[in-house]
């Protein structure tokens, strides 16, 4: 059996929901420890307090709202070159998780920036680079919304993901180029000397696991949904055709 | 194609058109600003090669639901996708009859509205040749943006939410190269990026937006 | 240079509007598509032309030889009347657009700006187009609209013309223009509503339902 | 009446619209400007109050052809012009829905968005208070240039060139008056001068801007 | 309520289209407006709808009376059938629009945005918003383009029932639509190019000419 056969609806709806539970369980089991660890078992950090807490929440959200445009490509490819309803759909459902996540990195950035720089916004690549991350999904919802016809609307909205995607990472190497900035390096390198403490390091990589798990979990919950809401299109128009 | 290229530039120009009106909004921009931030001379030339690039950036993107959107609302876009022309060559055509009447005005007419923003010496020179190198990459993106959102009455802002995110990096490129330029730095990498920009945009583009003009028109 | 059309379904929005539609459109013939409002003539004209794909079923005919004449007629405003039929004309490859001129009489009107003509004109103007384009298949939709009986007959003898040289013509309309023509009633192919059962109708949606059931 | 506020604002967010568009486009001027600029916050805090006021008088700018043309296009104006209501009613209102679905989130976002340009302390105060007196202003007066030059297709750029002149008071004020109170300075001239211009633009523009309708539905 | 036109010039785009027409439409009567392609109907039923001003002449009609129906329906593609009609409604102050809803036959597409519907349907739904208007004299231009026959039926029934009521309708119009109606042919008043020389028609333009002659 190929892997394919899961993109078709009927095998899709019967395994997403066994599987939902299960995922729904583990994010709980992950996130909320993890959570707990992070903001009541850990040092405070020695120049700058609590506010070292909000790591949590930021550095997954952060790196999940990447990782959603990146799955948003390779979905919207498959539709594009094999036309797997589930697939767009799943694009769909993940924009509007890698939105919110998005925002809730540049919110919890912002105020973290407040007593670690001094000012909520900088324009540093970092931030600039997820803020134009930020537009690429806005725009990429906006087009979903714009358009009637649920097919037309996943083509356009795949080719612009596509050309998007480009554009995307042009723009974090212009970014790069003009602007050096204030922000952190990557914490997650293998590199012992520049990620930090273990004692952040282990609740932290928990927090992150937690938020992959929630993204799975919302991710099959809203393409369910998305699911459903083409399958009441249609049948809308059966009942409109019978009583013409 | 001929055709076509004469024809668009013709309606651009008959209609009151694309042509001196990109230019006085580019000229409008450049002016609204000084009265925005206030008069003082230090201030202006500095920020003067970023906001001509913003002012210019703009303008363009205002013309741009021109492209696609008039032909689709009279039908001649559906004529045009049966007629013996290869959509990729529709959308590359229009995208130069486009750049022609903004992009290259503007260009042309930058240096002299740098005036107004008190741009310093060199800074005409480059503002000219950046521009001159980067709006062709903006037509043919805007044509793009303008192909995914012709089939929507008005998409005119959508369009513009579509386009900016797209517009960036060129923007950045640009005004990097307009700016070190003028103050007399190197700006040969952000030149030679944003030439790459408009090179792939120009040669891989049109397949993209003749695409989405096939789906629009379904 | 024949149009064969098997089976074809079409839809409009994502909905099936007409199913299983068969007929053969040949050279030296004009065939009259009826159907009442709301039944799916304009639809099944844009697939023929190749403007939207149909759901199942094939349509034989080479897209270069057909033309499509909607409500629309892709005139420009600010530009003549000439201007207009002579930039049709170059998209196709045609020299001369005389002839479209005065079969249409438009004679008088070659220097205006199309806009200001009247509703009439205007649609002599966008019927005039089909000559210039020289394409034998003409796939017309509700071709007479504004005209008066007059210009009617124009557009009669143009279409008697026009398959008398081996041309064809579709042609959906309401009223009666005394051609010499077959008639093709769409009413028996309407789309229901029910699930198609043959397998040609399973459409590539069909599997999408049964998720649900 | 009401139910010409109804339909307008309907129309406004049904179309994927004006709404959360006229926002966006305001959100990326915001954005654009830095890029061209540059990053640096001395420069950004001290031209932001400026800029924004720039920002929100284009982005209403961007929406005013929706105002009449698309009711010009469908035939409703014709309608609406033998319907009972009294055009300078029509009018008004049209402003009205205007302001409603552009003016007004543009006014509520502009101190969050003043964050991404460095915008100091009561700076946000000042952009709040002088874009909610002055965008009135805003979209009167785009009504009455958007009913100057309805009859023409695609008027867009010419009615951006007839509308910013008349904008240039109320940014001059309006800028001023957010300066001044971005700086501790005493910001009560313009701010009264504003207040006048938008009283006096709602008081006297709908009689002309109705008189422009009628020559224009001839 | 009735309209009288005296010794009416209309034109367009400056150009004198028709001058010196006469005609009396009073309560309870049709009047069908004949002539060919671009001879001035459109003109001079936008001139007698006040929506712009004659060369010469008097139209005596209350402009409250009068409501005009012309090809662009003031449809909005986003708003249903029933907001479009409803919106209508409530701008002449009328509450009900269900008679106008079956009256043209949209009872099953009353939820359907109106972009969303055929050449036909649409039509209908512009004829069925003269209904809740609620006014007595309507001036049509070409009412019945892309409507079949049923819906042909519909709009004569309707204006049948609308002239029984006391008003009048004055209807552009190409083919026939089996009313009990008057003729009137503005062949007759087309303006000839040459200065008329009658007072009465003097046009405000007139001393204009002198200057050049
Ligand atoms: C609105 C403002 C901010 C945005 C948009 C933002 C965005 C990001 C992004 C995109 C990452 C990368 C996640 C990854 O790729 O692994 C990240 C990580 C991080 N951010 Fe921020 N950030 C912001 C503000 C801040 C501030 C003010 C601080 C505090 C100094 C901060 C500290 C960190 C740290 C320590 C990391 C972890 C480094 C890493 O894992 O790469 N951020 N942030
Ligand atoms: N976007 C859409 N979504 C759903 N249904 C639609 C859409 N557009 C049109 N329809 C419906 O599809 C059907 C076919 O429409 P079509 O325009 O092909 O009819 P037609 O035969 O050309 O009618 P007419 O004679 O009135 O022009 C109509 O019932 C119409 O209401
Ligand atoms: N802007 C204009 N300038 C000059 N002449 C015009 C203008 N607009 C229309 N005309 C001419 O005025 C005449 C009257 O047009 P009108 O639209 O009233 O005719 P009509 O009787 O409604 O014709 P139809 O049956 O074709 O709709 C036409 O000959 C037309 O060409
Ligand atoms: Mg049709
Ligand atoms: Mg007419």
């Amino acid at each position: 059996m190929s892997l394919w056969e899961f993109a078709n609806p009927v095998k899709f709806m019967a395994l997403s929901g066994k599987v939902l539970p299960w995922v729904v369980g583990l994010t709980v089991l992950t996130l909320v420890p993890g959570m707990i660890w992070g903001f009541f078992f850990t040092p405070e950090a020695a120049n700058f307090g609590n506010s070292v807490k909000i790591i949590y929440i930021h550095v997954p959200s952060a790196m999940m709202a990447i990782n959603i445009w990146v799955m948003m490509l390779v979905t919207s490819l498959i539709w594009i070159v094999r036309r797997h309803h589930v697939s767009v759909r799943a694009a769909k459902a993940a924009a509007l998780i890698g939105v919110t996540m998005t925002v809730i990195a540049l919110i919890t950035g912002a105020i973290w920036g407040e007593p670690m720089w001094g000012t909520y916004w900088a324009w540093d690549p970092r931030l600039t680079s997820f803020l134009i991350l930020f537009l690429f999904y806005l725009g990429y919802m906006a087009l979903w919304a714009a358009i009637e016809n649920p097919d037309t609307a996943a083509d356009l909205t795949s080719v612009l993901c596509i050309v998007g995607s480009v554009f995307a990472l042009l723009s974090r190497y212009a970014v790069n180029f003009w602007n050096q900035g204030l922000h952190q390096g990557a914490s997650l390198s293998m590199d012992k000397e520049e990620h930090v403490a273990d004692v952040y390091y282990l609740p932290l990589l928990l927090c992150i696991a937690g938020f992959i798990l929630l993204f799975v979990a919302l991710v099959l919950i809203r393409t369910r949904t998305e699911l459903r809401l083409v399958r009441l299109h249609r049948l809308e128009i059966r009942e409109r055709m019978k009583d013409v | 194609m001929i055709a076509l290229l004469v024809r668009d530039m013709r309606l651009a120009i008959r209609a009151g058109g694309g042509f001196g009106l990109g230019l006085a909004f580019f000229l409008i921009v450049s002016t609204l600003v000084p009265f925005g931030v206030g008069p003082e001379a230090a201030i202006l030339s500095r920020i003067a090669p970023g906001i001509l690039w913003v002012g210019a950036l703009l303008a363009c993107l205002l013309s741009l639901d021109r492209i696609f959107q008039l032909d689709f609302e009279d039908g001649s876009l559906d004529l045009l996708a049966t007629a013996p022309i290869p959509m990729e060559g529709t959308v590359a055509i229009k995208a130069l009859a486009h750049w022609l009447v903004t992009g290259l005005p503007l260009t042309l007419a930058a240096p002299a509205f740098g005036a107004l923003m008190n741009l310093q010496s060199p800074g005409h020179y480059w503002i000219f040749v950046t521009l001159l190198i980067g709006t062709p990459a903006l037509s043919m993106i805007g044509a793009f943006g303008a192909a995914l959102t012709v089939g929507l009455k008005r998409g005119g802002l959508l369009l513009s939410l579509l386009v900016l995110p797209l517009y960036i990096p060129t923007l950045i490129f640009g005004a990097e190269a307009a700016t070190r330029g003028t103050a007399g730095l190197s700006a040969l990498t952000p030149l030679l990026m944003m030439a790459g920009i408009t090179a792939g945009s120009i040669a891989l583009l049109p397949f993209a937006a003749a695409a989405a003009l096939r789906i629009n028109l379904r | 240079m024949e149009m064969k059309v098997e089976n074809l379904s079409v839809a409009r929005g994502g909905v099936p509007v007409l199913e299983g539609v068969n007929f053969t459109l040949s050279a030296g013939h004009v065939l009259i598509l009826r159907g009442p409002n709301g039944s799916g003539k304009t639809t099944l004209l844009r697939t023929l032309a190749g403007l939207q794909p149909p759901i199942a079923g094939q349509v034989s005919a080479d897209p270069e030889h057909i033309t499509y004449g909607a409500h629309a007629d892709g005139l420009k405003a600010t530009l003549t009347v000439e201007e207009n039929l002579r930039f049709w004309a170059s998209v196709h490859g045609i020299g001369r657009i005389d002839a479209a001129v005065e079969g249409f009489n438009l004679t008088g009107l070659t220097h205006r700006p199309a806009g200001n003509l009247s509703a009439g004109q205007k649609r002599r103007l966008g019927l005039a187009r089909l000559l210039v384009t020289g394409r034998p298949i003409w796939l017309l939709d509700e071709p007479t609209v504004s005209l008066d009986a007059a210009s009617v007959g124009l557009f009669a003898d143009a279409v008697r013309a026009h398959v008398a040289g081996g041309g064809a013509a579709l042609i959906a309309t309401h009223i009666d223009l005394g051609l010499k023509a077959d008639t093709f009633d769409i009413g028996p192919f309407r789309a229901n509503g029910e699930r198609a059962t043959s397998s040609q109708q399973r459409d590539r949606y069909a599997d999408f339902d049964e998720a649900f059931s």
